[in-house]
């Protein structure tokens, strides 16, 4: 019982979703859709490893999946907690207002 | 069929699917339509309501889904060395993955504590 | 030569794509939030499909049951009117144009550099361990310890940034709003 | 017809099906209108007084008379509340706890008396990923109740639903805890080899697993927003809590929600700390004291009871508990969460993986 479908439209599929992301990640104004957005960018990376991994028959992919999604959860929590910070200096999550590099 | 094992799974949540919208669109033909400007209104012991509406609230509720999050995925690492713990036993590596484990609930420990030590989990202002 | 996994694969791949495009042009958070969680679920489905059973499982526990858990209460907490949330950009030209141009390139790039990547990937070998949990978890602990113990690491470091970033001792001012 | 259904290849389709129906019955249409009816007369006794009596013989039809008083009732839907997710919380409220059961194997390996070709596992879905599934699906539990609070747009509904969330989030990681010293006792992640290492000793008999046991059984009441734990939903502080605002189909389907979540949790504690469907401990299993499985094709429903009867006693003891121990305050359910179980659960996988390393065995 395998998947009949060819690598490449997996890998396909994986960009398609990380271009999804990063359009996504360029249009956003508000701190938190780019969050969201850049765990669809995370998430499609984990496509294409996982098809790489099935490709090759070779365990460390499952596990680099794994690892990723560990930095990826830290990540977040990070960028939460800034976001969170900076609502509370500006009342507002707008990135158009987040000029002066002084914070 | 590796796949046929999830069928089961899937066939069981489209069933509880259709039960839970099938009750919801019951109910929204069979039941009465009585609307009333109080009726509708958001319901505070029958006292019109009063106060902002969307309040904010105090940052504790995202420092406990943050330490949720991340002692989370500590449990989900743990499982992957709770399952082969055995095998390395019977490999005789036993003091190997033991070391192992203890090393990482260490690190899990300090999380803890460092939370416990900085306030983060005591509830009361 | 509609066999059972072609469907599959297509029907899922449709639904990702689709959601991937609600998270990225949906105005509101909330609904990315909703899409995006739908995204998780069919992906997991998806990673069924190639036969690595852990990392199905891991997506649902992990992204679907933890981080999403973070952003809706994030969302729930924050309770962001439009005003807050600076307005839209929506799904202009020029993203499209960028998409297209993303895409149209990888699949140039793909036809020319591997092209047995077309063709139908090789059957798993039967008695292959390939994506159960227990393959992975052995690979876990051994081949791939340093992972294991870093990760360890790296989630005490995000723990203690989180700790000195959002927590204030009661004193500074709370976000506005009632005590919970 | 008959030689229809039990020919050699649609018998399989038969018995997959037969399992799904009879799970989805029996989780739906049996287990909660009882459970709602046995929590009155329980709630009656304690209270001393007679509980519903009226409806049907021991007034048992009571839920059902509820059931259609909730589907004839009026689809209230308050105004400046998000329809969608008004709807949808309520209609996913028992999704993930259904789904779990999926998982649980409610009887022996068997063949049904030889219809089947191989034994076949009285399992849904034979997931060798079980455990894992399960604590997937267990942590999807918080969106209903977020979403609900969320959408309902009313201060109290959304106090209640980030409090109840809090909660179920905080008391999901001791379970997880529990669940890692379970695994490491089985030294498999599958819920049948999990019975099956119990064969001999249960593991709410050896010391590491009754700490377990201590720890899962509060965080099981703590998942299900059960009393000591539901503040959330106190009726004299939150109104209602998170579901203020839904009356009605709505509120029957957080009602019916609650009580499977209930029973999915009690096999859940049968499976790993009672043996499952096995008989006894100590070597008294169902093969142990003589009893062929595999006889008939109903052979299988003796230790289907058995189990059976092992989660009705632990939603006894839900109801009971209801009824005797007095509420938490917020404070102090957050820190008994954090502050006592987690603690003790990484002590115990200590204990554990010490104990079969250098002890030998637990």
């Amino acid at each position: 019982m395998t998947t009949t479908v060819p690598f490449a439209y997996w890998l396909i599929l994986s960009f398609g979703v990380f271009c999804f992301g990063a359009c996504g990640f360029l249009i956003r104004k508000n701190a938190l859709s780019l969050l969201i957005c850049l765990e669809l960018m995370l998430s499609a990376v984990n496509m294409a490893f996982i098809t790489f991994a099935r490709m090759h028959m070779s365990e460390g992919g499952n596990i680099l999946y794994f690892l990723v999604i560990t930095v990826a959860a830290c990540e977040s929590a990070v960028g939460l907690a800034l976001m969170i910070n900076y609502f509370r200096l500006k009342q507002n999550i707008r990135l158009d207002d987040a000029r002066a590099l002084a914070g | 069929m590796l796949t046929s094992d999830y069928l089961g799974v899937f066939v069981l949540l489209a069933l509880e699917v259709v039960t839970g919208v099938g009750a919801l669109g019951a109910s929204y033909f069979l039941g009465a339509r009585r609307q009333s400007p109080r009726k509708t209104s958001p319901y505070e012991c029958g006292i019109p309501s009063e106060g902002a509406e969307n309040q904010r609230f105090s940052v504790k509720f995202y420092l406990v889904a943050v330490s949720f999050i991340l002692f989370d995925i500590e449990a989900v690492f743990l499982i992957p060395w709770a399952l082969s713990y055995q095998d390395f036993v019977h490999s005789s590596h036993g003091v190997y993955a033991f070391v192992m484990g203890m090393i990482f609930l260490g690190v899990l420990t300090l999380g803890l504590v460092y939370e416990w030590r900085k306030g983060l989990l005591d509830w009361n202002k | 030569m509609p066999d059972l996994h072609h469907i599959l694969f297509f029907s899922f791949a449709a639904i990702i794509l689709f959601s991937a495009g609600m998270v990225a042009f949906r105005p509101r958070p909330v609904e990315s939030a909703m899409w995006l969680i739908l995204n998780f679920f069919v992906t997991a489905g998806l990673y069924v499909l190639l036969g690595s059973h852990f990392t199905a499982v891991i997506q649902v526990l992990v992204y679907a049951g933890a981080i999403m858990v973070l952003f809706v209460f994030v969302i729930l907490l924050l309770n962001l009117d439009p005003r807050e949330l600076g307005t839209e950009g929506g799904a202009s030209w020029s993203s499209l144009v960028l998409f297209m141009g993303f895409l149209s390139f990888v699949l140039v790039a793909l036809q020319l550099a591997t092209p047995d990547l077309l063709k139908a990937p090789a059957a798993l070998p039967e008695a292959s361990t390939f994506g159960s949990v227990e393959a992975a978890s052995r690979e876990l602990l051994t081949k791939y310890i340093w992972g294991f113990q870093l990760s360890g690491i790296i989630l005490l470091l995000a723990l203690i940034g989180v700790g000195l970033i959002a927590y204030r001792k009661a004193k500074a001012p709370q976000v506005k709003g009632a005590h919970a | 017809m008959i030689n229809i259904v039990l020919s050699a290849s649609v018998l399989p389709w038969v018995f997959f099906f037969g399992k799904i129906l009879f799970i989805f019955t029996l989780g739906f249409g049996v287990i909660a209108p009882v459970m709602i009816w046995v929590e009155r007369r329980v709630a009656a006794f304690v209270q001393d007084r007679v509980g519903p009596n009226r409806v049907g013989p021991l007034g048992l039809l009571q839920s059902l008379a509820d059931g259609i008083k909730l589907l004839l009732k009026e689809d209230l839907r308050p105004d400046e509340v998000r329809p969608f997710f008004f709807i949808l919380a309520p209609a996913l409220a028992a999704v993930p706890a259904a789904m779990a059961f999926a998982v649980v194997p409610f009887g022996p390996e068997t063949t049904l008396g030889g219809l089947l070709a191989e034994p076949a596992r009285l399992q849904i879905a034979p997931l060798n990923v079980g455990l894992l599934y399960v604590l997937a699906i267990g942590s999807l539990a918080v969106y209903s109740i977020a979403l609900a609070g969320w959408a309902s747009n009313n201060k109290f509904s959304v106090m209640g639903s980030l409090r109840a969330s809090a909660q179920m989030i905080s008391y999901e990681l001791a379970m997880g805890m529990a669940v890692v010293a379970v695994i490491l006792m089985s030294g498999s992640v599958d819920l049948y080899d999990i019975v099956k290492a119990q064969t001999n000793h249960w593991f709410i008999f050896t010391i590491p697993g009754f700490i377990a046991f201590l720890i899962f059984v509060p965080a099981m009441f703590a998942e299900t927003n059960r009393t000591p734990f539901d503040l959330p939903e106190a009726e004299a502080e939150l109104v209602v809590g998170f579901h203020t605002e839904y009356s009605g189909m709505k509120f029957g389907l957080f009602f019916l929600a609650e009580y499977v979540n209930m029973t999915t949790l009690s096999a859940m504690c049968v499976l790993f700390f009672f043996g499952g469907w096995e008989f006894l401990p100590f070597g008294l299993t169902w093969e142990g004291i003589g009893y062929q499985v595999d006889q008939h094709w109903f052979s299988w429903v003796i230790p289907f009871a058995w189990f059976a009867a092992k989660v009705a006693f632990f939603l006894f003891v839900f109801v009971w508990v209801r009824w005797t121990l007095p509420r938490f305050r917020y404070d102090q359910l957050m820190g008994l969460g954090w502050k006592t179980l987690v603690p003790i659960g990484i002590a115990n996988i200590a204990l554990v993986a010490g104990l079969i390393t250098f002890g030998g065995g637990f």
